[in-house]
């Protein structure tokens, strides 16, 4: 690693989130670098999308910090200044704007001043028009960009929330299954964008399929139980053999 | 025995045709897989199964009859059980509620969540009390197909299974269903996009592309490249 | 990239029947002669004006609720207070011909034995500050209201409700005799505005002539929302609400912007609907007056606009149609009407006649090129 | 009893005869009562009570029911039985004169009578009457009866009667300037611990001029008993606001079905409460036609067939209107609308547009007595009925499946009906559920509310209010949301008057959503946020 | 053939059809009996029924529909007196004649509009005279529902009594709000008040449907006639029609008619009344007298002026005398009220009033009240005058 020149971008720092009683996240500690990809792996209800809800200001933890960029503490901000600051998020069941064609999903989605006023008086650019050819053309749903979003098949829904994502250009991606639903060879594509993405902002992946975690060759953290159980490289984590029993299995 | 046959099913949303002229079918005792990319018509072709989308013309024959009339209960209750795509589960019921109203179809006497379910999927009955749309979204994959086994099914229905869940429990699913099969009282219809898992199980296989099947085959060949090109973009 | 225009075909159709009416109306009352059957009566007039302002204060309803998705079961009040507002100019316009002759008191005051004008009389005497308090009290009571329930997150019904207790709670308030509205009389027997005499037949003629102008400005008002990125905005928030804010929305300064003039719209038409029914009662601001405000305009088409207004103009004339030929029994002819849209219109008038216009336009391509399904992967 | 007013018939006969040649106060009285004046029957009443004649009871008696006649200056008895009296001699009369007119009452003669009778059936041998008459003795104040009241006393064997007379007797006592200190004490003391606010009136009134002992004693115990009935006065208007939530209760929880649970705008709801109200009412006329003797029983007949009646309009609108809008909650409220206005509209014109008269059953007039606190019976039987309803409607929704399946259906019908429930008949039944329980609310409202067509109207703002601040989807959250409401509208009129009361209460439900946005039971979680 | 045609503006549906509807068949009485007699200068007469839904606005919309597009010749309607202010300025301008039926609060006087309910003095103050010389009433409680009419009333009350001498102390006034349903909380106050020890009434200006349940609280807590009467003036027969009495037996209504009254127009009256709706079991009240005389009155001024021309009609009614119901005369007076006798009945057990007390003769309708500051020194005079608001003093029109 070379000399960060500004804190780790994202610190998660023991935090913990009960729901009567059931603690989904334990003491969870966790240090995302800028321009780092992480994969998130464990088993279903580890705590992966709860951690997710933290950072996003979804959930509020009931203890711990979750500092951003070394100075926004994330526990006090609500939704919509986290999204400001930087952080995008791709949900694991998709949730795209089913009224709107799919092309003003991703305009939706688009960097760009939040306010009232200024969406009252924006005026599209040919800038903006370019990007959203682009981001279209890259998630494959230039055919249907006119089409409602609610029309979309699963796969393809995902694929437009990853677009959306894209769009925001945020420092920090989340991402949340993105491969779930798709081919082989559809995975193999998101890993390469995923990849592509991740040289120049921070990526946070949790997948199941460990091909797809494989193709993204990095740093894996294994949650069990609300807390991390391994992490390193994805040999190591996959040889573990707490990691073998409660999630591969043999 | 074939449970399940289709003829020539074709099925509109709105003027959008997503089905052309379908014709799959499924057998008692054998795993049917459909595969194909994003959008081709998978699950529209699920749907038309289950009853929840009126199809345009084409014949579903169950077990002999024709339903393609039939409510969606009605054909709960000859049997047909359905794990949709996106779980779908009750999100305010608890975790048990959601396995009881899989009762319905059956007679008061058999009202009982079989043990299988649990042995299957542990984590539900450590959860029984939790409300559905409180699950991780594995949980609640887990709990879908769970809620279609209380059916006691003829044939079970399954749109993408093993999206979310995580290696062993999909290994563990995988099981499952080679178990059902082997048991012989049940056809079983799967859309699977991961193709490792469809290709230990099918016993047969269609392909599906815009809307049409346009390979179909049993097991063997899915052992050669051709299936995966076609998958591939 | 085809954007939704703010002038778009509905858009140009609405202004134009609109301009149409503003000239129509007073030329065909005036020119025409009172047998001919073009004629349009002096009691029509009014009437006309009167529903033009109800579609006012329909599409205020629509902004919010077709687009935004916020359900207001308390449009009423609002409408109401600027109803007041505009009484409370036209009371102090009595001067000293009311029957108590009292220069300054209006006569339910003298009547009660108030001694003083109160201060929140103060002003309203002077039209321009009597208009500013159209907007303005209409305006900041939705801005408080919103800024509170949209801040705290009620949503749904939740919100519905509280906007009903809201409305219920200012026509409880309003009815008490110690507020100093007039109570339940509420405020009426109006002389005249800005010096013309609300009983001439030409000054009810400029009001009909300014609502269908203020109706016109409220339209393109709403379009122009509505065709932004704001109104884009806005139908996210009604379809994903905490989509949107991981998007980076504020929402509830969203909600809040398009509730505030929402409001304000609604306390325009109320100003426009007093001077032409000569009378504003607490009995506005009864709750089942702001839920007829949302059966127009689901009547009409919700989330259409144009439908909004459609929707006010057909259940009121219904009203005023029925009332009169079939007295006993207009309340089953206007249930009827309302059971009769859910059922077989279930976008409304305006929704249903679109669909039925798009579905025809599609037929025709559809059966040249029967691939009309995109397909993502070539 | 017959057999002894008949001895006492034959004795008066023998009396009368025995005196009729001289003519008393009674005699001199009598006469009076035919001048059609309030004044002079007033002080005709007094006269003839007052003489200790034997027939007075009967002449008393006789004119407050309207039995007392006068014809050409002659007065005359109807007897129950329809006989016609000479009322100086007491002796039968032939053939009725042709005027014969009715001895007209009012209040004020009415209230003559009432003290009358009490001192003239203070020896009755019917301990009802005695109590009756005690309590017409207290009010009175009629020094006049006091000797016969003391005699009373002696010999009375009721404690609760005997009581009451001498409370009667410390009424008069304290009045009387001629009466020992010591007596009017005794007489202050008596009051003070019959501890209500007749007695606190009674001590407060004290004339002037009395001892200053005794006027001290009284004041003290006026504030005695206003302290201990300010205590009584809240548990009063707890129970007060207690009643009323029952009330919002029966009106909300039909809603909290087809709204709270189902998820239809349900505008029609307050209609079916108005449908049980007139079935209410169509059962007790038909009673009234056919069985008079089974009144008592209509409510019980009339609570069955509300539920079947609203419910089968229910389930009329479901299959007809409502199926067709599920997914479109707020189409819904479009087409209940409707549907009210029709429903409104139907019973006007069947039923007229006036209120209907519902009569209240006589075991549910009157009132439970528990220290201070008055419950009227009907609104005790109000607060059992809403509580009886609520519960099973409870262990409805627990117990069998209904509740589990409506709940599936509305929160996915979809996959509810590849679940293999019949959708189609849940939302049936629920829908009529909902309206069946809305309609034996009807029956409970009839007995304190006006029966008209837009008896719904009046309750539906209310009920939704009700629904939605205790939580949509929650029953408890119905319940308790209904109790707090009406205790809180309760405890609060007293200060603020019925109208402020009210507008605090709604300015109080829209801050009280501010903290609770999703109303007093909420749900939290993912699930209701996804 | 041409008809004269008569607008009938009540509701029929709405909060307010309860009362209203009611009128309406009475007017389509009236009228149906004025034709047989062979209509008026030679032409049938048509009612022109239309429903205003008990919303106020729309009362003025129907009003102006009435004149202006039916051209009836008069319009006989209203009941609440919002609705009555509602119609006021349509009246005015487009120069017709309005027929009022309803007691009401005073403090008014119209060209275009006769009033022929009572006026404050032809119904409260007679009513609290009783109460105070026959049943020695000293302590008060002045409940109403919080709009116009009942404060007006118990403004004039309250100035009243205590002008006889009654203390503050003595009164309660207390204001529910429309359609008040609950009234445990009230009548136990009022029971409270009335346990002082002095004799205790309460006069009620309670509106509409309020009425059945707070009747049904007072039999409920047993709150009897002879303990506290209860003096009513707005409650009649029909409203009584949906009460069981027999617990209410003694409270009082102040009006200026009753079904009970003995009479022979009246008993003529009631029997054509039930011919006409088909049905034993209606009753009559006070309003539809008032119809009536105010009907006959239109009728003989019509016939007097020989026209219907408002103008004409409006200078030909004052003065103009009829029978009324309760075997006396009324007669139209220059300040548009009309003089009536005033009747105090106690309830009995059939729903049916006790005439207990009654004025000697008439008396005449004021418009404007003795007993309020702003409106002492006012009269109205259309005959001479031409004012509704002379001021005594200043000797000016419009105060
Ligand atoms: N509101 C809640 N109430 C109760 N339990 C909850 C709630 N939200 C989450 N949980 C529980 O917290 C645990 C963590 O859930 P989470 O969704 O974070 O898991 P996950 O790691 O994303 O799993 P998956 O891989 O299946 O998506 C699960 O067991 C879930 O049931
Ligand atoms: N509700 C709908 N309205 C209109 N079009 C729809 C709708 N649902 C699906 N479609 C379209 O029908 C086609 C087939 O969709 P379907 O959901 O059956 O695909 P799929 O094969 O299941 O895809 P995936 O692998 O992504 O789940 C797609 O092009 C989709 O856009
Ligand atoms: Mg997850
Ligand atoms: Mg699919």
């Amino acid at each position: 690693m070379t000399e960060p020149v500004t804190p780790t971008l994202l610190y998660l720092d023991n935090v913990t989130v009960s729901f009567d009683g059931f603690r989904a996240l334990n003491a969870l500690s966790l240090a995302i670098d800028h321009a780092e990809m992480r994969a998130i792996i464990g088993p279903n209800g580890a705590g992966k999308t709860t951690m997710m809800d933290v950072i996003t200001g979804k959930t509020r933890p009931n203890e711990g910090s979750a500092l951003f960029e070394g100075m926004h503490d994330l526990t006090s901000l609500d939704e919509a200044a986290i999204a400001e600051l930087g952080i995008g998020r791709k949900f694991q069941t998709p949730t795209v704007f089913d009224m709107h064609t799919v092309e003003d999903n991703v305009l939706l989605a688009l960097k760009d001043d939040r306010r009232p006023f200024s969406a009252l008086f924006s005026r599209r650019t040919a800038s903006e028009r370019e990007r959203v050819d682009a981001l279209l053309e890259r998630v494959r749903l230039t055919a249907h960009r006119r089409r409602k979003a609610g029309e979309l098949s699963h796969g393809q829904k995902q694929w437009l929330e990853i677009g959306m994502l894209l769009a925001q250009e945020p420092k920090l991606l989340l991402v949340d299954e993105p491969a779930a639903g798709m081919t082989d060879q559809e995975t193999a594509d998101t890993a390469d964008l995923l990849r592509d993405i991740a040289k120049t902002r921070a990526v946070v992946v949790v997948e199941h399929d460990m091909t797809f975690v494989r193709d993204l060759d990095v740093k894996v953290t294994c949650l069990h139980e609300g807390s991390v159980l391994a992490e390193g490289p994805l040999d190591v984590v996959s040889a573990n053999e707490r990691v073998i029993e409660v999630y591969l299995g043999r | 025995m074939t449970m399940l046959s289709i003829e020539n099913l074709t099925l509109h949303y709105g003027a959008a045709q997503a089905l052309r002229g379908v014709s799959v079918s499924a057998a008692i005792g054998e795993v049917t897989c459909v595969l194909g990319r994003n959008g081709v018509g998978k699950t529209s072709l699920l749907r038309a199964i289950a009853g929840q989308k009126p199809i345009t013309c084409g014949a579903i024959q169950f077990d002999g009859c024709d339903i393609s009339q039939l409510k969606p209960f009605e054909r709960a209750a000859l049997g047909i059980a359905y794990v949709p795509q996106g779980r779908e589960i009750f999100p305010l019921l608890t975790v048990r509620e959601n396995l009881e109203t899989g009762f319905a179809t059956l007679k008061r006497g058999e009202r009982k969540i079989p043990e299988e379910v649990f042995e299957l999927f542990p984590v539900l009955k450590s959860m029984l009390g939790r409300r559905g749309g409180d699950l991780s979204g594995g949980q609640q994959q887990q709990l879908a197909i769970g809620r279609a086994l209380v059916t006691k099914p003829r044939l079970l229905v399954l749109d993408e299974p093993t999206e979310g869940i995580q290696p062993s429990i999909i290994k563990d699913i995988g099981r499952a269903i080679a178990y059902l099969r082997d048991r012989k009282d049940m056809a079983i219809l799967l859309v699977e996009q991961y193709f490792d898992f469809a290709r230990e199980l099918a016993d047969r296989f269609v392909v599906m592309e815009r809307g049409e099947i346009v390979q179909n085959g049993d097991r063997s060949a899915l052992e050669g490249d051709d299936v995966r090109q076609r998958l591939a973009i | 990239m085809k954007t939704q225009s703010l002038l778009d075909r509905q858009a140009v159709i609405v202004l134009s029947l609109l301009g149409l009416a503003a000239v129509l109306v007073p030329v065909l009352n005036v020119m025409t002669a009172p047998g001919s059957a073009l004629h349009i009566s002096d009691h029509l007039v009014p009437l006309l004006g009167k529903y033009l302002s109800f579609a006012l204060l329909a599409l205020s309803v629509d902004l919010i609720w077709g687009f935004c998705g916020i359900l207001s079961l308390g449009h009423g009040a609002f409408f109401a207070l600027g109803g007041y507002a505009m009484g409370m100019y036209l009371m102090r316009q009595i001067g000293p011909r009311g029957v108590y002759a009292d220069p300054i008191l209006p006569d339910f005051m003298v009547f009660l034995n108030w001694k003083d004008l109160p201060w929140f009389w103060y002003g309203f005497d002077w039209f321009p500050y009597a208009a500013i308090m159209v907007l303005l009290v209409p305006g900041a009571l939705a801005f408080v209201f919103g800024w509170f329930a949209f801040r705290s997150r009620v949503t749904g019904v939740y919100l519905s409700i509280i906007t009903q207790a809201m409305t219920f709670a200012l026509m409880l308030a309003f009815f008490r005799n110690d507020m100093g509205f007039g109570g339940n009389n509420g405020l009426t027997d109006f002389k005249e505005i800005l010096g013309f005499p609300l009983q001439s037949e030409s000054t009810r003629i400029v009001l009909f002539v300014l609502s269908a102008v203020a109706l016109a400005a409220g339209y393109l008002l709403c379009r122009w929302i509505v065709t932004s990125k704001l109104g884009k905005v806005l139908v996210a928030v009604r379809d994903a609400e905490s989509r949107t804010r991981f998007l980076g929305y504020r929402v509830e300064h969203y909600k809040l912007a398009v509730f505030t003039v929402s409001a304000m719209l609604a306390g325009l038409a109320g100003a426009l609907y007093v001077p032409q029914v000569g009378i504003i009662n607490p009995g506005e601001f009864a709750p089942a007056n702001s839920i007829e405000v949302v059966i127009w305009v689901a009547v009409g088409g919700r989330g259409t606009l144009a439908g909004a207004i459609l929707g006010a103009l057909v259940v009121n004339a219904g009203k005023t149609w029925f009332t009169g030929a079939l007295p006993e029994f207009w309340l089953f002819a206007l249930g009827g009407l309302f059971v009769f849209v859910t059922l077989l219109m279930p976008r409304g008038i305006l929704g249903t006649a679109q669909d039925a216009w798009t579905r025809a336009r599609a037929r025709l391509p559809s059966r040249s090129a029967p691939n009309a399904l995109p397909h993502a992967a070539e | 009893m017959i057999s002894l007013r008949n001895i006492l018939q034959a004795f008066v006969l023998l009396l009368g005869m025995a005196t009729c040649a001289y003519a008393g106060p009674y005699e001199d009285a009598l006469p009076k009562f035919a001048a059609d004046s309030y004044s002079d029957t007033e002080a005709a009443l007094g006269a003839v009570a007052g003489s200790g004649h034997p027939l007075s009871l009967s002449v008393v008696e006789a004119l407050r029911d309207g039995r007392l006649l006068a014809a050409n200056g002659q007065i005359f008895i109807r007897e129950p039985s329809g006989n016609l009296l000479n009322a100086v001699t007491g002796q039968a009369f032939g053939p009725a004169p042709q005027n014969l007119k009715a001895v007209r009452i009012n209040n004020r003669v009415r209230r003559a009578v009432e003290a009358a009778m009490g001192g003239l059936t203070l020896l009755s041998s019917d301990a009802g009457a005695r109590m009756d008459a005690a309590r017409a003795v207290f009010r009175s104040r009629d020094a006049a009866a006091l000797p016969t009241l003391q005699q009373a006393i002696a010999k009375e064997t009721h404690a609760d009667v005997k009581q009451a007379l001498e409370s009667a007797r410390a009424a008069i006592l304290l009045n009387q300037a001629d009466v020992s200190p010591t007596d009017r004490l005794a007489a202050i003391a008596s009051l003070r611990s019959r501890g209500d606010q007749e007695a606190v009136a009674l001590l407060s009134t004290l004339p002037a001029g009395a001892p200053p002992e005794v006027a001290e004693a009284a004041s003290q115990a006026a504030a005695a008993i206003r302290s201990r009935l300010e205590l009584w006065n809240a548990a009063q208007n707890v129970w007060y606001g207690i009643s009323l939530g029952s009330v919002l209760l029966l009106a909300a929880i039909g809603l909290a079905i087809t709204f709270g649970t189902m998820g239809v705008i349900n505008m029609a709801h307050g209609e079916m409460v108005m449908i049980g109200a007139y079935t209410t009412f169509v059962v007790q006329e038909l009673i009234r036609a056919y069985a008079p003797g089974m009144f008592g029983a209509s409510l019980f007949i009339a609570l069955p067939l509300a539920f079947l009646v609203a419910g089968s309009i229910g389930v009329l609108i479901e299959r007809t209107v409502i199926r067709f809008l599920y997914g479109r909650p707020l189409e819904t409220l479009l087409a209940t609308w409707g549907l009210s206005l029709i429903l409104q509209q139907t019973v006007r014109t069947i039923f007229g547009p006036t209120n209907r008269e519902v009569g209240t059953p006589a075991w549910m007039s009157g009132a439970l007595e528990v220290g201070s606190l008055s419950l009227t019976y009907n609104r005790v039987a109000i607060v059992v009925f809403a509580a009886t309803v609520f519960v099973t409607l409870l262990l409805v929704l627990r117990y069998t499946s209904l509740g589990l399946y409506v709940r599936a259906v509305t929160q996915n019908r979809r996959m509810a009906g590849s679940m293999g429930i019949r959708t189609n008949r849940i939302d049936a039944l629920a829908f009529g559920l909902g309206s069946g329980v809305a309609g034996i609310a009807g029956v409970a409202l009839s007995q304190i509310d006006n029966v008209s067509p837009n008896l719904g109207q009046s309750y539906i703002i209310d009920s939704f209010m009700v629904v939605v601040f205790g939580g949509v989807g929650n029953l408890w959250g119905t319940l308790v949301g209904a109790m707090t409401l009406g205790v809180a509208n309760k405890l609060l009129e007293p200060y603020a008057g019925a109208v402020l009361g009210k507008i605090v209460l709604l300015i109080a439900i829209i801050l009280f959503i501010q903290r609770r946005p999703r109303g007093l039971f909420a749900l939290k979680g993912r699930a209701v946020e996804a | 053939q041409e008809t004269i045609k008569v607008g009938v503006l009540h509701s029929l549906s709405g909060t307010m059809a309860i009362s209203e509807t009611t009128l309406k068949d009475a007017m389509l009485m009236l009228i149906e009996e004025q034709n047989k007699k062979g209509g008026l200068l030679g032409k049938k007469l048509e009612a022109v029924v239309v429903d205003p839904a008990s919303n106020w606005p729309l009362f003025a919309e129907k009003a102006r529909e009435l004149i202006a597009q039916e051209k009836v010749a008069a319009v006989f309607g209203a009941w609440t007196s919002v609705s009555r202010k509602s119609v006021l300025p349509v009246f005015k301008e487009l120069n017709s004649i309005l027929f009022y039926p309803v007691q009401y609060e005073g403090e008014e006087s119209e060209r275009n509009v006769f009033y022929t309910g009572a006026a404050p003095n032809q119904q409260a103050i007679p009513a609290v005279d009783y109460l105070a010389k026959e049943e020695k009433v000293e302590r008060w409680v002045l409940a109403g529902t919080d709009y116009v009419y009942p404060r007006t009333t118990n403004k004039i009350l309250e100035s009243y009594l205590k002008s006889k001498g009654v203390k503050s102390e003595d009164i309660m006034i207390n204001y529910t709000p429309f359609g008040h349903s609950d009234w445990q909380t009230i009548v136990a106050d009022i029971k409270k008040f009335g346990s002082a020890g002095k004799k205790t009434a309460v006069v009620s200006t309670i509106n509409g449907d309020a009425n059945v349940p707070f009747y049904k609280e007072l039999a409920n807590q047993g709150v009897k006639a002879t303990d506290i009467p209860v003096v009513a003036f707005s409650v009649g027969e029909e409203e009584l029609a949906g009460i069981d009495t027999k617990p209410l037996v003694g409270h009082l209504a102040a009006w200026n008619y009753f079904q009970s009254v003995e009479s022979p127009e009246n008993k003529a009256f009631i029997e054509k009344w039930k011919a006409f709706t088909k049905n034993d079991k209606r009753v009559t009240n006070d309003p539809m007298e008032a119809h009536y005389i105010g009907f006959n009155m239109w009728v003989k001024a019509v016939e007097k002026a020989r026209s219907t021309d408002p103008d004409k009609v409006i200078d030909a009614i004052v003065g103009v005398q009829v029978p009324n119901l309760t075997g006396g005369t009324s007669e139209m007076l220059a300040n548009h009220h009309i003089t009536k006798p005033v009747l105090i009945g106690e309830i009995k057990d059939d729903g049916q009033f006790d005439v207990v007390w009654n004025t000697d003769g008439v008396v005449p309708g004021d418009a404007w009240s003795k007993f309020l500051d702003g409106s002492k020194d006012l009269i109205a005079d259309w005959k001479t005058l031409k004012c509704g608001n002379y001021n005594t003093v200043t000797k000016k029109c419009g105060a």
